[in-house]
């Protein structure tokens, strides 16, 4: 875990940066427990996959992007769709398979997409992301726009051959492409320090010949900081960056899984180290923001999620034949 | 006969082959002591085997695969899972370039025992890259057995079958199946390849079906045979090699044919199975072959869309009626 | 009619394509200007649009695949080349779960406008992991069409449909057919998707055959001529859709049905034709269905084995007289 | 290149063994030479990958290991196998198609295997022997003997996913693997270094957490020495060394390659640096061996290689129907 030491202050953001993000954070977070909730009633379908304790790092990353640069993402994906800024409500009735979701109730929660915002879709496939947002990549640079794409994926992706092939593409033909590693210390039940004997996945930069960091995941305006240079980096034509975050998630892998793998007091001190926790002390030490103004963005935050969670549950299903529309283009 | 779950079935496979044979080993992600396997068949071994032999590893579908098969060239009898069979497709090279082909291209020389085994199937809402099923892309493969049984008691003797033989074998599971109860002796028993089970007896229709669908059709069956209908299952229970007498003596006998199976239609396994009696035994019937399998889409996520591709008793029974 | 060979077909296809369309470019291995392709098809094109549109990759096939993916859903029109067709499975969930299922896992926001050309087939002694015909793999992927061109006109007309379309294409090419010549207008023309063409017209029996298949098949057709039996070619050029009309109207001319096709018999590109023919058009049929493929084995690398394996002129017309 | 300086004399070895590391290297140039000669007269069905320029790096490898240890190779293998100890004439008749082949025909050139000596095969799939290496390094972990494998792979097949993965497990699970990076500039016409940033192979190993070492290719003694170091750690259960040995192809990739996109220079340059000439000349710079035993020895060798040809050239081919044995054991 990330020192306390680490603690900054606020860039030299402006109050409202600063509240966008801590925002992001919450929305994400509430959105997540709200799911999880669902899950419970039993009106969730299949698994689900929660960035509760991760919010940092799609905010951190996707607070440097503009609307028509692009990211992908994984199967923990809620929190990439949010902080790119998808609507919460056509992301939750994706999740629980209605035909208002982003894929009209075909991909679900593990395949959520919106490309409206540049958000190209979350894979299934551990590390099938990378070869993807490179080729995105690849494309900005085909097409002479001064995007850039950011790319999640996790600690356990970073052991496919995918990471490795793609990376050192992005590298080779210098494509603006920000990797970006949530090592949140396991990939289901396994360690990540049990699979790679080096101490950061950011230190595989090496082999690419390109910058590789390693921050800490729960401060989002370290990650804030990192992406920026990155994505500047990316966005003159300098190529990519490997930016790993390390950070924790708050819940078990999937929503079946007890986490009894990880030590009680490991789990307890990442509960600590709660990124939004952090990030709300900070903004009010420093005085950037009064408790008042917190209190009224968690209740509007809070009253939101409400919403997007009656849009979806009143939504309806798809019918059964639509199954059959959107093989083909 | 006492029950059990096809899983502890799976498990129970495991554990005696390797209490029997010490070059038998496992591997795959997060089959161990903490996950214990994401269905859960490798419960318990890692305690009684021991982390080496029980081993799990990285997120690197493609080198589980290659690990396995320079065992097998090497002297060991590797067991790698594969959490989700869609994920195969990381690994076809290993599985369909090497393993299938190396005791062929190097003349015999070698052996390659290994198993692959890997859960398939559609129903609980995973959608598209955690549902598929695809035994048909490894029947196109020659070199490698394909095995796809259907009960605790088959999966069982046909693991362990599997796990003995001398050759690449590709084990296919169905998530829906691991749960399920049957009856499995105590006794030691194996089920060899390449010979089909007549899971029920009928005279008008002959159903093939396999995995999940071998339940289905069977169900489809009974709710037939209220209606006058006397429906023959049969399960090949491996798909390499195939039964084909088993198949063509039940045609003879029925005079028509419907193959059910959960992959996608085009160039899945009910082709091969309706090619080869349209070839071998097309005299025997009096009516077309019927296919019944997913229709050409990847699987959507949302219930009502699932549930609308995946073959059940309904179609099976619509497809029955057609050609009766 | 100018004719000109099979490979200088497709150059001219990608080349009027990227004349037309600057969002078209190519990626591959040794595609550029030093190698100019394995098989040369890229000749000439790296120095007419640069290096920048005419890519050489390292040797990444997963990430080439993933790139055209991450390209075509971002406005550009990629063409991937894949060096051997057997390489294809280093690339299969690129190709199969990200490439072909986008498009549905995304309820159709997304259009995956890419082409992935790659050689198939037999013939040139260069073995296992060089020879294989895989185009069945790839059929059983819904989302995905599969291209098959047998003829330099058939080639060109179809790549240029295939680059403009908006859906994933695998594009089957075959080694031998490379230097064939054969008439391409001058004109521009497309070839849609989905109709076949009837190479030869006869009455007895219907050939079904695709790639390099359809000219041993023709070959074996003219030798059966003299024999005094009148056979009817049909080369469906796309596999994927399929047309199935023209395939049944041709069975119900003849009655008899020999498929042909160069791939590994088991769920084959073979079986799904003959299980069409099984399902829709049985009543037709005065006979059973014949397959001539490749028995279930890798491809030997010693002449007279690889011989042996590779469907002639003699197994087809062996086959035909089997059911005549 | 690899400068002169480097240039060493011969290390602690007997005289014996510096003779059969000549030999070796030799044995292959000639069994090269020979094979180029027979495809020009038509005799070699397919394609072939010529070995030629890079004996130095099989034979210092191979030197270090007994009969018993593995070796995995690729399409260009012919080196590999004769360093490991097959018979230069089975491993003929196999190129040749021939019934007496290692593989009665069915492999040809591109999947040569003699498992009697430990060669576990070459693979025509660019980068597919590297995990089939790290799983023989497995079994001998868990059969708890004392072998190594020695992994050959090219600058080309470093860029394949299944580098990435392989070396990772042999690194975390500590297996007994060479993996030995034959770098000869190209992989077909692409130069190594348009596709990879750094200037090493050898330094990914980084990523790894394990040693690795970039050497001269082309000086056995160089390639001896650094195999010697890998194989004691790999023996002790120390884990895997990644060496890059630095070499050229004499020729074109493959029998039809005029090699046009390489300068003239460069090859001219890396001619003149033949590691067969440089040892010889080095043998007999340092006296350890005589002018007229180098002859002897050189005579010997073309004998055996005619002879090798002879076999592989009279040997009949396997009977048509033989294609369908082997399918499974
Ligand atoms: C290629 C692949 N292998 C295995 C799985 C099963 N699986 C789903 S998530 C997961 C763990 C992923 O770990 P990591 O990349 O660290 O992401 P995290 O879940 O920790 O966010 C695994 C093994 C998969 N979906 N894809
Ligand atoms: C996976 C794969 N991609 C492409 C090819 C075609 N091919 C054969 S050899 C070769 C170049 C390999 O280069 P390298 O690894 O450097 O070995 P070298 O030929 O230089 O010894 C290529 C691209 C192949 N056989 N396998
Ligand atoms: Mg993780
Ligand atoms: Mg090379």
């Amino acid at each position: 875990m990330i020192a306390e030491e680490t603690r900054k202050l606020p860039l030299n953001l402006s109050k409202e940066k600063n509240i966008d993000l801590y925002r992001k954070m919450l929305e994400i977070r509430c959105f997540e427990e709200k799911v999880f909730e669902l899950y419970a009633q039993n009106l969730v379908p299949g698994t689900i996959h929660l960035y509760t304790g991760e919010e940092a790092v799609a905010v951190g990353v996707c607070g440097n992007l503009r609307k028509d640069d692009y990211i992908t993402s994984t199967h923990r994906g809620h929190g990439h769709c949010i902080a790119k800024g998808a609507q919460p409500k056509r992301v939750m009735a994706e999740i629980l398979g209605k035909k208002t979701g982003y894929c009209k109730g075909k991909g679900g929660s593990m395949h959520i997409a919106d490309f409206k915002v540049g958000m190209l879709g979350a894979t299934a496939v551990v590390g099938a992301g990378l070869p993807i947002a490179m080729g995105a990549g690849l494309s900005i640079k085909l097409r002479r726009t001064d995007n850039v794409v950011a790319c999640f994926f996790g600690d356990g992706a970073s052991n496919q051959g995918t990471f490795h092939e793609a990376i050192n593409m992005a590298a080779v033909w210098k494509l603006p492409v920000i990797f970006v590693c949530e090592n949140n210390v396991y990939a289901m039940g396994t360690r990540q320090s049990t699979v790679m004997l080096v101490k950061n996945v950011a230190d595989r930069a090496v082999a690419y010949g390109i910058p590789g960091v390693a921050v800490d995941g729960n401060d989002v305006l370290a990650v804030y900081e990192a992406a920026q240079k990155a994505v500047e980096m990316a966005r003159k034509g300098e190529g990519p960056t490997l930016i790993e975050c390390k950070t924790y998630r708050h819940k078990g892998h999937s929503r079946i899984d007890p986490a009894k793998y990880r030590p009680k007091e490991e789990v307890e001190d990442w509960l600590r180290n709660d990124p939004i926790k952090r990030f709300k002390e900070r903004l009010l030490e420093t005085n950037v923001v009064m408790e008042a103004e917190i209190q009224q963005i968690e209740r509007k935050v809070s009253a939101e999620i409400e919403e997007a969670a009656k849009f979806a549950m009143e939504s309806s299903y798809p019918a059964a034949e639509e199954a059959l529309q959107d093989v083909y283009a | 006969m006492r029950k059990i779950a096809y899983r502890e079935a799976l498990r129970e496979a495991l554990r005696e082959e390797m209490r029997r044979d010490a070059t038998v080993f496992l591997l795959g992600e997060d089959i161990g002591r903490y996950w214990q396997g994401a269905f859960k068949v490798t419960k318990g071994l890692a305690e009684e085997f021991g982390d080496e032999r029980v081993r799990d590893t990285p997120i690197s579908e493609s080198a589980i695969i290659g690990a396995a098969v320079g065992a097998a060239i090497t002297g060991m009898r590797p067991v790698a899972e594969i959490m989700f069979g869609d994920l195969t497709s990381l690994a076809m090279d290993q599985i369909a370039n090497q393993a299938a082909k190396i005791h062929y291209m190097f003349g015999g020389q070698a052996k390659v025992p290994l198993v692959i085994r890997t859960p398939f199937g559609a129903g609980v809402n995973i959608a598209a890259h955690h549902s598929q099923s695809l035994e048909a892309w490894f029947m196109h493969v020659p070199g490698m057995f394909v095995v796809v049984p259907s009960t605790p008691y088959d999966a069982k003797g046909l693991l362990k079958t599997a796990i003995r033989g001398s050759n690449p074998v590709f084990f296919c599971e169905h998530k829906l199946l691991y749960p399920l109860e049957g009856e499995v002796p105590q006794e030691e028993y194996t089920v060899p390849f390449g010979v089909a089970d007549v899971k029920r007896e009928g005279s008008d229709v002959t159903i093939v079906a396999t995995l999940y669908m071998v339940h289905k059709a069977l169900n489809a069956a009974e709710e037939l045979e209220v209606e006058g209908i006397s429906v023959e299952v049969v399960d090949p229970r491996t798909l390499v090699p195939l039964d084909k007498q088993a198949i063509i003596d039940s045609v003879k006998k029925t005079g028509r044919l419907v193959v059910v199976s959960e992959d996608c239609k085009t160039a899945g396994v009910s082709a091969e199975i309706a090619a080869v009696v349209a070839e071998e035994a097309i005299d025997y019937l009096d009516a077309p072959i019927k296919r019944v399998a997913e229709p050409d889409t990847p699987i959507p996520f949302s219930p009502p869309l699932e549930q609308y591709v995946i073959p059940s008793e309904k179609t099976i029974m619509k497809a029955v009626k057609e050609i009766i």
